[in-house]
């Protein structure tokens, strides 16, 4: 199980990485990042972990109405 | 993530029970994934031009939490409906009633 | 195998959803699904396994089809 | 799936022919959910006006399953004519011819 | 790790395909490849090769980079 | 991928070492798929004009690699960064400084 985290987290990162490099990544004129793109890439980082938080928290607030109103009741 | 496995059915053999738990297990973590990627996909701009969370934006994540839940029970529900008129009788199949 | 089935079939269920969900859900000013969206949801669900069914269909024809004119003569 | 496996090869070893079943099912698999993402999103438009499929629809939906195997001879053709240039005489790779 | 290569190559093989069918075959009024798609699917596979061949070296030569600068200075 | 698992740590155990370079492995495999799909998307248009890679492309592509590394970099910097300053102590954690 310990392995599945693993693997878990390694996707999670991966594909932070893919997406704000795509997003912010754009200028190939030169073979640095330019400050503005690095900058967007750590906003980019940050926000994606504050979505995620809060993405989280309403999961579980919503898994747990599901299981407590269970079955024909909760899909209101 | 009940609705998805909801009813009664036929007592499951223990093999069958940890199978559906761990199938469970990855359904549950691949939605949230999902929900992650859908939802900051529709409620981030691309931009990034701040690190925080604004207000629109958070309230536009929980909405979009919210209203995937409800298409998740919408969808299930209809897939319940279907297996239910064409198996009949039978039951015990992954949406069986 | 069966394993495997379930794991089949939930990433076909996870893939609809998410799709139908994509493509249907665009309004984030109200938190409950619109009668428009549901309604769309729906047919979306419905279009997607009538197209799966058809493209299934074609796909067993020309699998037969590449295993009898096997080799060369089958790529026409 | 013979066009991605054909052609006279050495004896494979029984371990070797079970992976490469497992190999082949799964890729066939794998095909069969590409098709069914590509050419639904090639020929069903997003809006959903209506649950079934229409003529147009269909047409494409089948059209769309005889390129994609087309595409897939012709590309797995050229790959294997590439392997047998450079692999020569060995023989028993992947697109071995 | 024999059935890891394989898969591997499925994966590579799959991706190539799906990408160089959607960005070449866009005409769904024939049942047979038109002579320009297939020109261009022919295009887009060998672009491909040599794309990743172009990548897997400067990836080696960053990561060998990446090896011997360790640490903190490797990050310019 | 040194710069994923950089700093000293305390010694893991074998089972962990063997865990740590699995995932490394199939880390870098990973990373390396990513990039080829990144890259050639910004890269290369999906015209397809010609067979070979123009000037262009190429210095496209060796630029596109440089700045993934570098992104790379300053992500798991700031990941480690993070993880230290919460973590404090303790150590031992994934991104554990």
């Amino acid at each position: 199980m310990e392995k599945k985290q693993m693997k878990d987290f390694m996707n999670t990162y991966s594909n932070l990485v893919q997406r704000c490099f795509n997003d912010c990544v754009t200028d190939f004129t030169s073979k640095s990042l330019l400050g503005k793109e690095e900058g967007c890439v750590m906003r980019c980082v940050d926000k994606f972990f504050k979505s995620s938080e809060r993405i989280g928290e309403r999961f579980q607030e919503q898994n747990a109405a599901a299981a407590q109103g269970a079955g024909p009741g909760m899909g209101r | 993530m009940s609705f998805l496995f909801g009813g009664p059915r036929p007592q499951p053999s223990s093999a069958e029970k940890i199978a559906a738990a761990e199938a469970e297990i990855e359904m549950v973590s691949n939605m949230f994934n999902q929900l992650v990627d859908t939802c900051t996909r529709k409620c981030i701009p691309s931009q990034y031009r701040e690190a925080d969370l604004n207000k629109g934006e958070s309230v536009c994540l929980d909405r979009c939490v919210a209203k995937f839940f409800e298409v998740n029970v919408k969808v299930s529900e209809k897939m319940q409906g279907e297996a239910a008129q064409r198996g009949g009788a039978a039951g015990g199949g992954m949406f069986g009633s």
